[in-house]
């Protein structure tokens, strides 16, 4: 029987992918943020998963409006990243777990998901930022993962609560799945952060704190508010929280959390790192 | 929660956010050729075309007259207005060269280092 | 306010496109299917919609394998025709009610629908023929319309309760529409045909009576089926009869039948066209 | 409703209908190339590209030998078999000149007569 071994939510700014190329994981500006990772890389490698279950929006690489899926479902035996326009270098594809991949979506699909299944699909910066942080230096990667793709570009965007139903929903896809893999998942963007309009670099701590306290015992206190609530709180980008509380709902009704960290400002960013244990990886150690 | 939310106003039936943009169908519907423009510039030979010859490629994706203006004047603002979204306006910026706290620098009215520092200033610690 | 003038389903075999091309239409192997369009022609004339909400699966044209979506809207201005590589002529392109898909749109997201939006698309054959067969001759197309796409090929499918349930929320996104609109909601596809495997050329009459003596009076036991139980009763590409479920949701909870039509066959298929009158359309006359 | 379903049978733990594919996501998966070169003959160029260079055209979009097999044979069910689907393998029917009775014909092994007849014959009146 497979098992999810624990959650990850982290941000995944671009200039973090242009930083880790340049070698400035040290440097004074980057070193408070990249050190949150350091439980997450000693957990990593006690934990070792095969399996990464990715919730995160894409930004106009793999979608543009001409078919916006308000949730998409990767399918594909391997993703491979590309070219967005603004510098970063191009990572190494990433293998997909793709019996897992129908798995989730015969299971979202009967429990009245309508999701757009995708059997070819590039992945953005909001899948390789984290799996570098995750997992740095490591060629090749060691998972593979099933992207899951939330709409945070084309408003209406699915509610909080839908999000948390269909992390829920993955999340029991999971524990019906047969195989002997080892989860875990990842929830990738936020937290508060706004790149347009004249409210540009808006972050509100007060919000992500918020954030960063129920997401772990409470997930419902956050998904209760409207998407554009999140967008008045969080700002137009900081909406990106709807992945994590999508990843949450696939970790189980019961996590723990193991370490957090939380740094104002990367790029226009407030960023964000957790790490949870799943409530079935608790059962297994008790 | 005891964040109070900020103020908002309806317009015409929707609410409105100030300073704050909202991609919705009818930003979208406004904004389709210029954010199908922006889209392209995935592509590198793409970004090399456009850097050629500016008019000829927004001529090639049907920008508005209000789009064409905006892009000729690197506005971001009125590149929203026009129904610019920032997800694909953010590629465009890359062409040239401007990262997002220069595009929030312009939109704010303020300058790099003072975008740069109010950043900074919201810092907990 | 906008009203329902009614509904229309009907069959959307490619070879019809054939037929009207060729001016088919009295020939003996044709004249039966076509008479069938003889009291929707006469409707058509006096109610004069304005607009077509239609219903219908895509035979790989717009969508391919790499982005296939359970659910789509439209919200275009205009939607092209285009070869389909089996020398169909293309049609002109037919225009979009744009603000009215954006309506239904935000409706369908906040009624937990988890669509696609689509602001370019390319309609085939299960958009042309019907408006051929609607609107012999007219150009430009007297309607605009709102296209929406159910995925029929690739499982799983949505099951047929979901899709009921799917236009029962557009009905109720028309109902609270504040245009001016007449509004003609159509499915398209089915009845029982199957093009692939050993049991290619399988047709059930028997089924097809039961959804024509159902669909109107009670969709609901047409739907209590799952979409592999409609494969196996109406066959692989019979399962279309999803499209006809759908737009019958959307016809609001009272219809009355004013035409039915079953032919069999045309082409591999049992042909079927009905006309309903809906609830708001028989108060008003009353 | 009186109507008996089918017997069907349990394959895999799968429900199986006879002589039915069903395109799940192993199909799917197994016919990705297929059904992608498939859906290239939407555009009359690349009709003609195949039928210009039939080896080629399958080489470009890297075909599985079986599914090479079943292409180079005309041989649908064994396209099916392949992971093809028949929305987007009825594009390459077209460019053998087959329609779906041909098509019809070939997968129950009738001639396109009595294929034909078949189908008249299940009319009700
Ligand atoms: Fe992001
Ligand atoms: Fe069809």
């Amino acid at each position: 029987m497979a098992k999810i071994v624990g959650g990850i939510l982290t941000s995944h700014v671009p200039a973090i992918g242009g930083a880790i190329a340049r070698g400035q994981q040290n440097d004074p500006y980057w070193k408070p943020f990249f050190d949150g990772f350091k439980p997450v890389h000693k957990w990593l490698a006690a934990q070792q998963p095969d399996v990464a279950v990715m919730f995160y929006n894409d930004h106009g690489l793999n979608f543009f409006l001409d078919k916006m899926p308000t949730f998409a479902v990767g399918a594909a035996d391997l993703y491979r990243n590309a070219d967005e326009g603004w510098g970063l270098p191009v990572m190494q594809a990433v293998g997909g777990a793709q019996a897992l991949s129908w798995h989730i979506i015969e299971h979202l699909v009967g429990a009245e998901f309508d999701i757009t299944t995708c059997q070819s699909m590039l992945v953005d910066h909001a899948v390789m930022v984290p799996i570098q942080l995750c997992w740095p230096g490591a060629q090749p990667w060691p998972v593979k993962i099933v992207p899951i793709v939330i709409n945070t570009v084309q408003h209406p965007l699915p509610s909080p609560a839908r999000c948390l139903a269909l992390g829920r929903a993955v999340g029991e896809a999971l524990a019906s799945w047969q195989g002997a893999e080892r989860i875990v998942v990842l929830g990738t963007g936020g937290l508060s952060h706004q790149l347009d309009g004249e409210r540009a670099g808006f972050i509100n701590a007060d919000y992500d704190r918020f954030c960063l306290d129920q997401i772990g015992p409470n997930p419902d206190a956050i998904a209760k508010d409207s998407a554009l609530d999140i967008v008045e709180l969080a700002g137009t980008q900081g909406v990106e929280v709807i992945n994590w509380i999508a990843a949450r709902g696939a970790m189980g009704a019961d996590v723990r959390e193991l370490s957090r960290n939380y740094h104002i400002p990367i790029s226009n960013t407030a960023a964000a790192t957790m790490l949870f244990e799943t409530g079935s990886s608790l059962r297994a150690a008790a | 929660m005891s964040i109070a939310k900020a103020q908002t106003k309806e317009r015409g039936g929707k609410r409105a956010i100030p300073g704050t943009p909202v991609f919705d169908g009818e930003a979208a519907a406004r904004g389709y050729a210029l954010n199908r423009m922006c889209y392209s510039f995935n592509d590198a030979a793409n970004r090399a075309q456009f850097l050629e010859d500016e008019d000829g490629y927004c001529a090639r994706f049907e920008l508005t007259p209000e789009q064409r203006e905006a892009v000729r004047n690197r506005d971001v603002l009125a590149m929203i207005a026009a129904g610019g979204n920032v997800y694909y306006l953010a590629k465009l910026a890359g062409i040239f060269g401007l990262n997002v706290q220069d595009v929030g620098a312009q939109q704010t009215g303020m300058s790099v280092d003072a975008f740069k520092q109010m950043l900074l200033d919201q810092a907990e610690d």
